[in-house]
C-alpha cells in the first residue's frame, strides 16, 4: 500500500517534470497553451493523490483549483488573448529550443545533486519530490527567461508556480498550501488581466511599443 | 488536521505560553484585552477600511496621520509591555527594532505625505479619489508590514510580505504615467518571482522542520522552528535558505535581483519612496535575518555568511558604479538604498557582536535617513516641477532650508559625522577589517565609489549656479529634521539602554 | 586643564548654532569670530600650560557606547593645540573685519566654529571613533567652508575632489584603526598602545596611516586636492586649512606612527623621507607655475609638509638605530616647522585675503604696486614671504635649518636605503628652500611692487584695523620665533620627550640664546645676534652715509634704459618671472611646453604665446583612475536599460550559481 | 680680589676678541673694494690693457656716494631700503667667514649654512628691489637671477653638505681647524666639492661665464639689469655688497680649502700679522685665477647657464653621497 502509494505519487512527479519538458519543446504557442492545461492536469492529479494518501481533503480543494483554474481558464484566457491581441503564433525563443533542452537537463541533474545529501530519514517521498518539485521550478524559471514572448513568459511562471504548489502539497501536513494556491491563483490572474489591460504583445517588459521608444534612452 | 488553532505541545519550549494567550488568526477578536500588538496591526487594518470611504483629501490625509500616530504609540508600548510569544504572532527584541522603527518612519511619513499630495492634488497629478485609495493603500500597506514583523509563523510572514509588496505595487503605479506602469510591472513581475522562490525556501523549511517537530502549523512557527533548528537536516536547510535568500534579497534590493527598485522608487509617489527605502526592505531584510538565525543554528548547515557578504558586496559596488550616470534624482537615492542595503546585509553576513550591532544601527541610520531624503526630494522635485538633476541646481541658493536638508541628509548617508551613519560604517569597516582584510577594502572602495557619485550630483543640486524654476515651497519641515535630528543624536550619542538592547539582539543574531 | 578644554570645544559646536541662527544679522559674524577669538585664546592658553605636565584624560559617555569618548591630553596634543589657537585665533581676528566682505555669511558663520571644534578634537581624540569622527567632522566642516562661493567657477570641483579625497583618507585611517584594534575592538589609544604590531601587520598599518594622515597632509600624491580646495575657501578658513588643518593631519600621523605603533622600521623611513623630499620639490614647482594667489600659498603648502615629513623621516630613521638624540632633533625641527608654517601660511593668506578684498582678484597677473596703496599689508607680507623662503632671521630659516643639520648628523647609518635617502633629501630640501625663494620673489615681486597691472590694484584700499591687526601680530610673532628659535624648542621639548624618550638639549641656557642642536663647535645659530648685526649694519651703513656723504633724492621718470614704456604691461608678468624656472624644471617635471605663434610679416593678427602644463601626478595616477570608473559605469549603465526577461535571468542566474555553490560545498 | 682679577682678565679677553672681531669686520670692508680692483686690473692686463687703477673702485664708490640719488618717480620704500639691508647682510656673512682667524667672537652666531642663508637673504630683497620699478629689465634681471639662485643654492647646500660631513660640522671655524689637521687627507669628494664651490662662486657673483659684470648690453645681463634704476649712494651700496661677496667667496674657499695660515681666535696677537699676511695672499692668488678664468672663457647664453649650474648640483650631490656611502670619500 505505501509501496504503491509511493510509486503513483512518484510516477506523478516525473509526469509533471517530463510535461515541464514538453513546453521547453514547444514552438507554437497554441500547443504550449495545450501542454500548459496538461502540466496543471499532472498537477491537480498529484495534489489529489496526496490528498487521498495523506487524508488531507482540504487539498482536494487545491486540486480543484488546479484543474478548473490553471488547467482550463487560464489556457482559455491566454488562448483569447492571443487571438484577441493578435500575438505571433510562434513561441520567439532567445536561444535555440535543443539548447534549451539540454540547459533544462542540466537544470534537473543540478536539482538531484543538490537533494542528493538530504538524508532520507522521515519518509522517501520528501528527498524525491522535492528534487522534482526543483526541477520543475528551474524549468519554469528557465522558460521565462529564455522566452522573449509574453503568453510564454506567463506559462513559464506557471509552471513555476505548479511545481512550488507540487512541494508544499508534498509536504506531510503543510498548513495553508489551500490559501496559498488561492493566493497565487489571484497573483496570476493579476498577470493575466495586466498583460491584457497593458497590451503587451511582444515582451514582458512592454508597456505600449510606441511609448516606451520615446522615454527609454532618456531616463537614468 | 486541525490546522488553525490548537496549542502547540512544543510551544511550551519557549518558555511560558499560556493556552488562552495563543493568538487566533483574526487579530481583535479578543475583545476583552486588545494587546498592543494586536492594536498595532488593528489600527492601520480598520484605518484602512476607514479612508477608502472618507471623501475628503485632508481629512484623509488627517487620518491617516492619525492612525499612524496610534499605531506609533501602539508599537512603543510594546517596548514596555510585551505579550508572550503565540503560535502567530511574537514580539521579540529582535522585532521591536522592527516595529517601533516602522512605525515612526510610517508616521513621519504620513506627515510629510499630507502636504506632499496637497501639492500634488493642486498640479493635478492626482484626483481626491485616487486619495481616498492612497490612503487607505497606505495603511494596507503599514498593516502588512507590521504583519510580517509581528508573524510568529514563516507562512504567515510569507503571506505579509507579499501583501506589502502588492500594496506597493499598486501605489508604484497611482500616477498611470506610462514609466510609473511600467515601474509598477517590473516590480510585479519581479516581486512574483520573488514571492515565488520565497514560498519554496518558506516550504523546504517547513518540511526540514517537520520530521523534528512534527506535522501541522508547529512546523512553521518560528520559536518552535529556532528551538529545533539544531536537529533539522541541514542540506534541505541549505537549500531552503538559498531560495529565501534570492526570495526575500529581491525585495531587499540586493544586485542583481535589485532590478524593480530604481524604478518603483523613481515613478511613484514620493512618500512611497520614503516608505519603500526606509521600511520595506527593512522588512525583508528582517524576515532574511529570521531565517539566517535559523541556519545559525544549526552547526552543520551552510554558514549563511559568505552568501550575504558576497551579495552585500556586490550590491555595494554595483550600486556605486550604477549611480554615476542617475540622471534622475529619486533614481539616484533608489541606488543608493541599494548600497545601503548591501552595507546591511554585509554587516549581517560578516556576523559577531560588532558586525550584528553594526547591521542594526546601519538599517535604522538608513531608514531615518533615506527617508529624510526622500521628503527633501520629494519638496524638491515638487518645486522645480521634475525629478531631473540636470533641471536642479543651487538649491541651497534659492531654497536654504530644502537644500541644506539635502545637503545634511547626503553627508548623513555618505557616513560623515556628525550623523549615525558614521558610527555604523566604523563598527563595519573596522571590525571587518580585522578578520577579512580583503573584504573590508572591496567594501570600502565600493563606500568611495557611492561616496563620489552621490557628491557629484549633491554638489550640482544643492550648490552651483541656479538651475531650473525657482517655486515657492509648501514643505513640511518637521518630518524632515526629526528623522536629521535623530540621526545626528545617534551619531554624538547612543542611549544606553537602546545600546543594550541592540546588544542583545546582535547576540540573538549570532 | 583637559574639562577647560573640551569645554571650549562644547562651546565653539554652540557658537556653530548660534552662527546657524544669527547668520544674516550683523551681530552673527561678531559672535562668531569674536566667540571663536576667544575661546581659541583659551585654548592657546590652556595648550601652553598644559605642555609640561602630565597626561590628563577624561572619559564622555560619548559616542560609541562601551567605549566612550576617551579625551586626552597629553604633550602632543598640547602642542598641537597651541597651534590650532593660535591658527584659529588669528584667523578669527582676522575675520572680524574681513568677514565684512562675505557675500553669504550664512555659509560660514556656522560651519568656522565647527571646523575648529573638529581640529581641536581630533588632537584630544584617545580613541579611534572620537579620533575619526574629529577627522571627518572636521573634513566635513571645512568642505562646507570650501563651498562658500560655490557659484564660482571651479568650486565644484574642488570641493568634489576635497571631500572625497578628505573620506579616502578617512576610511584608510579606518582601516589602519581596524587593524590596530583587532578583532576585539579595543579601539581605544591605550589599547592599542599595548598591541604593538609586527611585521605584516606593522607594515599594513604604516601603509595605511602613511596614506589616510598624507592625503589629508597634502603628501604627493595624494596631494591633488589641495591647490583646489584650500584656495576656494573664504581666506581665512584658506590660512587654517593651510596653517593648521594639515598640522592636524601631520598629527595624525605622528600620533599613529609613533605613538600607537611603537618603533618604526627603517624601510618605513626610507618612504617618509621619499614622499617628504618628493613633496617638498613637487609643491614648490607647482607654486611657481601658478599664477593665482591662493592656488600658489596652497602649492607651497604641500612643499612645507613635504619639508614637515623630511623631519619626521629623519626622526624614523634615527630612531630606528637607536640614536635619540638626533631623532629628537629631527622631531624638534619638523615640529618647529609645522608650528612656523602655521604663522607664515596664515599671514600669508591673510594677506591674500586682504589683497582679495581691496582688489577683488586672486589673479596675480592683475596685481602690483599693492605697496603704495596698501603699506602695512606691504610689509606684513614681505615678513611673511621672507619668513616662509627661510631667510635668516626669521623663522622658515630657523627649522630648515635644524632639518638640514638633522641631516648632516649621521652619515653612517647602517642601512642602505637610509644612506641613499638622507643626502638625496637634502638636496631635494636645499631645491626646494631655493625654489621656495624664487616662487616667494615671485609672489611678492609681481603683486605687490612695480605698476598696477589692473584699474583694480591700481585703486586698492587697505584693508580693516582687525585684518592688519592680525597680520601683524603673526608677523611679530615669525620675527620673535626666529629671533629666539630657543624658547620654541624647549617649548617643544616635552612632546619629542613623549614620543621618543630623549630631547634635544636645553637652549635657552646659552646666555646669548645662541641655538646648538649638539654642541656649539659643531653648528649652532643665534637669529637674535644676526638680526641685530644686520639692524646694526644697516643703521651704520645708512647713517653714515646720509651724514657723510649725500643725502639728496631727485624724483624721475624711470629711466629703464633710456627706453620707458609708460604701460605697465611692459613689466614682467608673474608668468614670465617664471619662464626660465618652468624651461628647465618644468620642461621635465610637468611636461611645459610652450608655443609661440608668431604672425607673418604683414599680418595683422597679434602674435600668441601659449603655454601646457601637465600635472604628472594627475596623469598618472588620477586620469587613468577617473576613466576607470567613468568607462565601468559606462558598462555597467547598460544594467539600467534591460528588459524584464533580462533581469529575471539574473535572478534565474543567482540562483542556478547559488546551487551550484551549494553542491560544491557540500 | 682673585675674583675680581679673574673677571678682569675674562673681561680683558673678551675685549681683546671684540676687537678682534671688529678688526676683521672693518678689514673685509675696506679690502673689498680693493680685490674688485686686482680684479679688474689683472684682468684689463691680461687683455693688455693697462686698465684703471687698483684702487678704482675706491674712487667709484666715493664718487657716487657723494651723488643724489635720482630715484623713479613710483620707487617705493623697498627700493630705498633694499640697497643698505642687501650691504650688511652680506657684509654680516662675510664677517661670519672665517678670513685671517678662527673663532672669534661672533663666529658661532651663524654657521655655513647661516652665511649661505644671509647671502640668499640679499638676493632675495635684490631681485625685489629690481622689480621695484616695474620694468622690463628689472623682471628679467630678478627673474634670471632667482634662476641661477634656484640652482646655486642648493649646490651650495651640497658643498656645504660635503665639508659638513667631513668635518663633522657646519661650524666654519671648526670646519677650517679640522681641515688643518692631518685628518683630512685627500678626498675625491672634497675635490669635486671645491670644483662645484668655484662654479657657484662664479655664478653667485655674476662673473663669467654666467654673467658679465662690465656689460650694459641688456640681453645678456642678469645682475647688472637689477639694479639699472639705482643711482648715487644707493648704487655705491650695491657695488660694494658686490665686492664684499667677491670677497666672501674668495675667503670661503681659501678657509674651507686653504686653511694655510689661519690663526685660532685665543692666539697671541702676533700671530695674527701672519693670519692677515695669509689672507691677503690668498686674496691675491684668487682674484688672480678668477680673472684668468674670466678672460679665458666666454659668457654663456643665458639657457645654458642651468647646465653649467646643474653640474655643480650634480658635482655635490656626488660628493656627499660618497661621503654617506664610504667616510673614506
Amino acid at each position: 500500500m505505501h509501496s504503491l502509494s509511493f510509486d503513483i505519487a512518484h510516477m506523478l512527479a516525473g509526469g509533471l517534470v517530463l510535461v515541464s519538458f514538453l513546453m521547453l519543446y514547444q514552438d507554437r504557442l497554441y500547443a504550449l497553451l495545450n501542454v500548459l492545461a496538461l502540466h496543471a492536469l499532472v498537477l491537480a492529479l498529484s495534489v489529489a493523490w496526496q490528498a487521498h494518501i495523506q487524508d488531507a481533503p482540504h487539498l482536494y480543494i487545491t486540486a480543484a483549483i488546479a484543474l478548473g483554474f490553471k488547467a482550463i481558464l487560464i489556457p482559455w484566457a491566454l488562448r483569447k488573448m492571443v487571438f484577441r491581441l493578435g500575438i505571433h503564433r510562434e513561441v520567439e525563443t532567445v536561444v535555440s529550443i535543443g539548447l534549451t533542452m539540454l540547459a533544462g537537463m542540466a537544470l534537473v541533474a543540478l536539482s538531484l545533486q543538490v537533494m542528493l545529501p538530504v538524508t532520507a530519514q522521515a519518509d522517501p517521498v520528501a528527498r524525491e519530490d522535492i528534487a522534482l518539485a526543483l526541477s520543475v521550478v528551474l524549468i519554469g524559471l528557465l522558460m521565462m527567461v529564455t522566452r522573449r514572448n509574453a503568453v510564454s513568459q506567463v506559462v513559464g511562471f506557471l509552471s513555476l508556480e505548479n511545481g512550488i504548489i507540487f512541494a508544499a502539497t508534498g509536504a506531510r501536513g503543510m498548513p495553508l498550501v489551500v490559501e496559498i494556491s488561492v493566493a497565487f491563483s489571484v497573483l496570476i490572474a493579476f498577470i493575466v488581466v495586466g498583460i491584457f489591460l497593458f497590451r503587451i504583445r511582444e515582451r514582458f517588459d512592454t508597456v505600449d511599443d510606441a511609448a516606451l521608444d520615446q522615454f527609454r534612452g532618456g531616463r537614468s | 488536521m486541525d490546522r488553525f488553532q490548537g496549542p502547540s505541545p512544543l510551544a511550551g519550549v519557549q518558555g511560558a505560553a499560556p493556552p488562552g494567550g495563543v493568538r487566533g488568526e483574526a487579530p481583535g477578536t479578543h475583545t476583552m484585552t486588545i494587546d498592543p500588538v494586536e492594536l498595532v496591526l488593528l489600527v492601520p487594518l480598520v484605518a484602512a477600511a476607514l479612508l477608502v470611504v472618507v471623501p475628503s483629501y485632508r481629512l484623509g490625509a488627517a487620518g491617516n496621520m492619525l492612525a499612524c500616530l496610534v499605531t506609533l504609540v501602539c508599537a512603543l508600548m510594546l517596548l514596555g509591555d510585551r505579550p508572550v510569544p503565540g503560535q502567530y504572532l511574537l514580539v521579540d527584541d529582535l522585532n521591536v527594532v522592527f516595529i517601533v522603527l516602522n512605525s515612526f518612519v510610517g508616521f513621519t511619513t504620513s506627515t510629510f505625505s499630507a502636504s506632499y499630495i496637497a501639492h500634488e492634488l493642486e498640479t493635478g497629478r492626482l484626483t481626491p479619489r485616487h486619495l481616498r485609495f492612497y490612503h487607505a493603500m497606505f495603511q494596507l500597506m503599514l498593516f502588512g508590514m507590521n504583519l510580517a514583523l509581528v508573524a510568529n509563523n514563516i507562512g504567515l510572514m510569507w503571506v505579509a510580505v507579499e501583501l506589502a509588496t502588492l500594496t506597493t505595487v499598486v501605489m508604484v503605479g497611482i500616477y498611470r504615467t506610462h514609466e510609473a506602469l511600467e515601474a509598477a510591472w517590473k516590480y510585479f513581475i519581479l516581486g512574483s518571482v520573488g514571492i515565488a522562490l520565497a514560498l519554496f525556501g518558506t516550504i523546504l523549511v517547513y518540511i526540514a522542520a517537520r520530521p523534528v517537530v512534527g506535522e501541522g502549523m508547529d512546523a512553521m512557527v518560528w520559536t518552535t522552528l529556532i528551538a529545533h533548528a539544531r536537529d533539522f537536516d541541514p542540506p534541505l536547510l541549505n537549500i531552503a535558505f538559498i531560495f529565501l535568500l534570492l526570495g526575500y534579497g529581491t525585495k531587499v534590493g540586493l544586485a542583481p535581483l535589485h532590478a524593480w527598485l530604481p524604478d518603483a522608487h523613481a515613478e511613484g509617489p514620493t512618500p512611497i519612496s520614503a516608505v519603500l527605502s526606509g521600511l520595506l526592505l527593512n522588512v525583508a531584510l528582517y524576515a532574511l535575518l529570521r531565517f539566517k538565525m535559523l541556519l545559525a543554528a544549526n552547526p552543520d548547515a551552510i554558514a549563511p555568511g559568505p552568501l550575504m557578504i558576497a551579495l552585500g558586496l556586490l550590491s555595494v559596488i554595483f550600486a556605486g558604479l550604477m549611480l554615476y550616470r542617475r540622471r534622475d534624482i529619486k533614481r539616484l537615492f533608489a541606488y543608493s538604498s541599494i548600497e545601503h542595503m548591501g552595507i546591511i546585509v554585509f554587516a549581517f553576513g560578516m556576523a559577531g557582536p560588532l558586525g550584528n550591532f553594526a547591521g542594526l544601527l546601519q538599517m535604522t541610520m538608513h531608514s531615518l535617513t533615506k527617508s529624510a531624503i526622500f521628503f527633501t526630494v520629494g519638496h524638491i522635485a515638487q518645486v522645480k516641477g521634475t525629478q531631473r538633476i540636470a533641471e536642479m541646481g543651487g538649491l541651497t541658493e534659492t531654497h536654504p532650508l530644502l537644500g541644506w536638508g539635502l545637503v545634511a541628509g547626503v553627508a548623513a548617508i555618505l557616513g560623515l559625522p556628525p550623523f549615525g551613519v558614521f558610527t555604523s560604517e566604523f563598527l563595519v569597516v573596522t571590525s571587518t577589517f580585522a578578520r577579512e582584510p580583503v573584504l573590508a577594502v572591496l567594501l570600502v572602495i565600493g563606500l568611495l565609489l557611492a561616496f563620489g557619485a552621490l557628491l557629484l550630483r549633491l554638489t550640482d543640486v544643492a550648490f552651483g549656479p541656479v538651475r531650473g524654476p525657482i517655486g515657492p515651497v509648501h514643505a513640511s519641515y518637521i518630518p524632515l529634521f526629526a528623522h536629521l535630528l535623530l540621526v545626528l543624536i545617534a551619531g554624538i550619542w547612543l542611549p544606553g539602554p537602546m545600546v543594550a538592547w541592540f546588544q542583545h539582539v546582535a547576540a540573538l543574531l549570532g | 586643564m583637559i574639562s577647560l578644554v573640551a569645554l571650549c570645544v562644547l562651546a565653539l559646536l554652540v557658537l556653530a548654532l548660534l552662527g546657524a541662527v544669527t547668520a544674516l544679522m550683523p551681530v552673527g559674524r561678531v559672535l562668531v569670530y569674536g566667540g571663536s577669538l576667544v575661546l581659541c585664546l583659551v585654548l592657546l592658553v590652556a595648550g601652553l600650560a598644559s605642555l609640561d605636565t602630565t597626561v590628563q584624560r577624561v572619559t564622555l559617555p560619548l559616542g560609541l557606547p562601551w567605549i566612550g569618548a576617551h579625551l586626552r591630553l597629553d604633550a602632543l596634543a598640547a602642542g598641537f593645540l597651541v597651534l590650532i589657537g593660535l591658527g584659529g585665533a588669528g584667523a578669527s581676528l582676522f575675520a572680524l573685519g574681513y568677514g565684512r566682505h562675505e557675500h553669504a555669511p550664512q555659509r560660514v558663520l556656522p560651519f568656522y566654529p565647527a571646523f575648529l571644534a573638529g581640529m581641536v578634537l581630533v588632537v584630544l581624540a584617545d580613541d579611534a571613533f572620537l579620533f575619526l569622527f574629529a577627522w571627518e567632522l572636521m573634513s566635513l566642516a571645512s568642505w562646507a567652508l570650501v563651498m562658500t562661493d560655490h557659484q564660482a567657477e571651479g568650486t565644484a570641483r574642488a570641493g568634489f575632489v576635497y571631500l572625497l579625497m578628505a573620506t579616502f583618507s578617512g576610511l584608510t585611517l579606518l582601516l589602519a584603526f581596524g587593524l590596530l584594534a583587532g578583532a576585539q575592538g579595543g579601539y581605544d589609544f591605550a589599547s592599542m598602545r599595548q598591541a604593538h604590531p609586527t611585521g605584516l601587520l606593522a607594515a599594513l598599518v604604516f601603509v595605511l596611516a602613511t596614506i589616510g594622515a598624507g592625503s589629508k597632509a597634502g603628501l604627493v600624491p595624494l596631494h591633488v586636492w589641495l591647490p583646489l580646495a584650500h584656495p576656494a575657501a573664504p581666506s581665512h578658513v584658506s590660512a587654517l586649512m593651510s596653517g593648521v588643518m594639515t598640522k592636524v593631519a601631520v598629527y595624525g600621523f605622528i600620533r599613529i606612527v609613533f605613538d600607537l605603533m611603537g618603533g618604526p622600521v627603517w624601510w618605513q623611513a626610507v618612504v617618509v623621507l621619499a614622499l617628504g623630499g618628493v613633496t617638498a620639490v613637487l609643491g614648490v614647482l607647482q607654486a611657481l607655475m601658478e599664477h593665482d594667489v591662493k592656488r600658489l600659498l596652497a602649492c607651497s603648502t604641500i612643499e612645507n609638509v613635504g619639508i614637515i615629513f623630511i623631519g619626521l623621516g629623519l626622526a624614523m630613521a634615527f630612531q630606528v638605530n637607536g640614536f635619540i638624540a638626533g631623532a629628537a632633533l629631527a622631531m624638534t625641527a619638523a615640529l618647529f616647522h609645522a608650528f612656523n608654517h602655521t604663522l607664515f601660511k596664515s599671514l600669508l593668506f591673510f594677506t591674500a585675503g586682504s589683497v582679495l578684498s581691496a582688489t577683488g582678484t586672486r589673479d596675480l597677473e592683475r596685481l602690483g604696486g599693492l605697496i603704495h596703496r596698501m603699506p602695512p599689508t606691504a610689509v606684513v607680507a614681505l615678513v611673511g614671504c621672507m619668513a616662509i623662503s627661510a631667510l635668516p632671521p626669521l623663522n622658515g630659516f630657523a627649522s630648515e635649518w635644524l632639518i638640514f643639520q638633522a641631516v648632516l648628523l649621521r652619515p653612517d647609518l647602517p642601512q642602505w636605503g637610509l644612506k641613499f635617502m638622507l643626502p638625496v633629501d637634502g638636496a631635494l630640501l636645499a631645491l626646494a628652500a631655493a625654489l621656495a625663494a624664487a616662487c616667494f620673489v615671485r609672489l611678492f615681486g609681481i603683486g605687490f611692487l612695480g605698476r598696477p597691472r589692473s584699474p583694480a590694484a591700481a585703486e586698492a584700499q587697505e584693508v580693516d584695523r582687525f585684518s592688519i591687526a592680525a597680520m601683524a601680530v603673526f608677523a611679530a610673532l615669525c620675527l620673535l620665533a626666529g629671533l629666539f628659535p630657543g624658547a620654541a624648542i624647549d617649548a617643544i621639548a616635552p612632546i619629542v620627550d613623549l614620543l621618543l624618550a630623549g630631547r634635544m638639549p636645553v637652549q635657552l641656557a646659552d646666555p646669548w640664546l645662541t641655538i646648538a642642536p649638539i654642541a656649539a663647535s659643531r653648528s649652532s645659530y643665534n637669529g637674535l645676534l644676526v638680526a641685530t648685526f644686520i639692524v646694526v649694519s644697516t643703521t651704520i651703513a645708512a647713517v653714515g652715509i646720509h651724514r657723510l656723504a649725500s643725502r639728496a633724492v631727485r624724483r624721475a621718470p624711470i629711466w629703464d634704459c633710456g627706453f620707458p614704456d609708460a604701460r605697465p604691461i611692459t613689466q614682467y608678468s608673474g608668468a614670465s618671472f617664471a619662464q626660465p624656472l618652468r624651461r628647465i624644471f618644468g620642461a621635465v617635471v610637468f611636461r611645459a611646453h610652450e608655443t609661440v605663434d608668431m604672425p607673418a610679416p604683414g599680418e595683422t593678427r597679434p602674435a600668441t604665446i601659449r603655454k601646457t602644463i601637465h600635472d604628472p601626478v594627475w596623469d598618472a595616477l588620477y586620469a587613468p583612475l577617473v576613466g576607470l570608473v567613468t568607462w565601468a559605469a559606462e558598462a555597467m549603465n547598460v544594467l539600467q536599460f534591460l528588459t524584464i526577461r533580462r533581469y529575471l535571468a539574473f535572478v534565474f542566474a543567482a540562483l542556478v550559481v547559488l546551487l551550484l555553490a551549494l553542491t560544491l560545498w557540500q | 680680589m682673585a675674583v675680581t682679577e679673574a673677571t678682569l682678565a675674562e673681561a680683558m679677553a673678551a675685549l681683546g676678541s671684540l676687537l678682534v672681531q671688529f678688526l676683521q669686520m672693518a678689514l673685509v670692508l675696506a679690502l673689498s673694494p680693493l680685490l674688485t680692483g686686482v680684479v679688474r686690473k689683472v684682468k684689463a692686463r691680461l687683455q693688455r690693457r693697462q686698465g684703471a687703477s687698483v684702487i678704482q673702485p675706491y674712487r667709484d664708490l666715493r664718487r657716487l656716494m657723494g651723488k643724489e640719488v635720482v630715484l623713479a618717480d613710483n620707487a617705493s620704500w623697498l627700493f630705498r631700503v633694499a640697497p643698505y639691508f642687501i650691504f650688511a647682510s652680506t657684509w654680516v656673512a662675510a664677517t661670519l667667514v672665517p678670513t685671517f682667524a678662527t673663532g672669534l667672537l661672533f663666529s658661532w652666531s651663524g654657521d655655513l649654512i647661516v652665511i649661505t642663508a644671509l647671502v640668499g637673504s640679499a638676493r632675495f630683497v635684490q631681485a625685489l628691489a629690481g622689480m621695484d620699478i616695474g620694468t622690463s629689465f628689472g623682471g628679467l634681471g630678478a627673474s634670471r637671477e632667482v634662476m641661477i639662485a634656484s640652482l646655486a643654492e642648493p649646490a651650495m647646500m651640497m658643498i656645504v653638505f660635503c665639508v659638513a660631513l667631513i668635518a663633522g660640522c657646519t661650524q666654519l671655524s671648526t670646519i677650517a681647524g679640522f681641515m688643518l689637521s692631518e685628518a683630512v687627507g685627500l678626498r675625491v669628494s672634497l675635490a669635486l666639492a671645491l670644483v662645484a664651490l668655484i662654479i657657484v662662486a662664479v655664478a653667485e657673483n655674476s662673473r663669467i661665464p654666467v654673467d658679465n659684470p662690465a656689460t650694459h648690453l641688456e640681453l645678456t645681463m642678469v645682475h647688472e639689469a637689477m639694479v639699472l634704476e639705482y643711482s648715487g649712494r644707493h648704487l655705491a651700496m650695491i657695488e660694494l655688497a658686490s665686492s664684499v661677496k667677491l670677497l666672501l667667496y674668495v675667503s670661503l674657499i681659501g678657509c674651507i680649502f686653504v686653511p694655510v695660515g689661519l690663526v685660532h681666535g685665543s692666539a697671541p696677537r702676533a700671530a695674527y700679522a701672519i693670519g692677515i699676511v695669509a689672507w691677503l695672499a690668498k686674496l691675491a692668488v684668487g682674484g688672480t685665477l678668477l680673472a684668468v678664468l674670466e678672460t679665458s672663457v666666454a659668457k654663456m647664453r643665458v639657457f645654458r647657464v642651468p647646465n653649467f649650474l646643474g653640474a655643480a648640483l650634480m658635482l655635490g650631490l656626488l660628493g656627499v653621497l660618497l661621503l654617506f656611502v664610504s667616510r673614506g670619500m
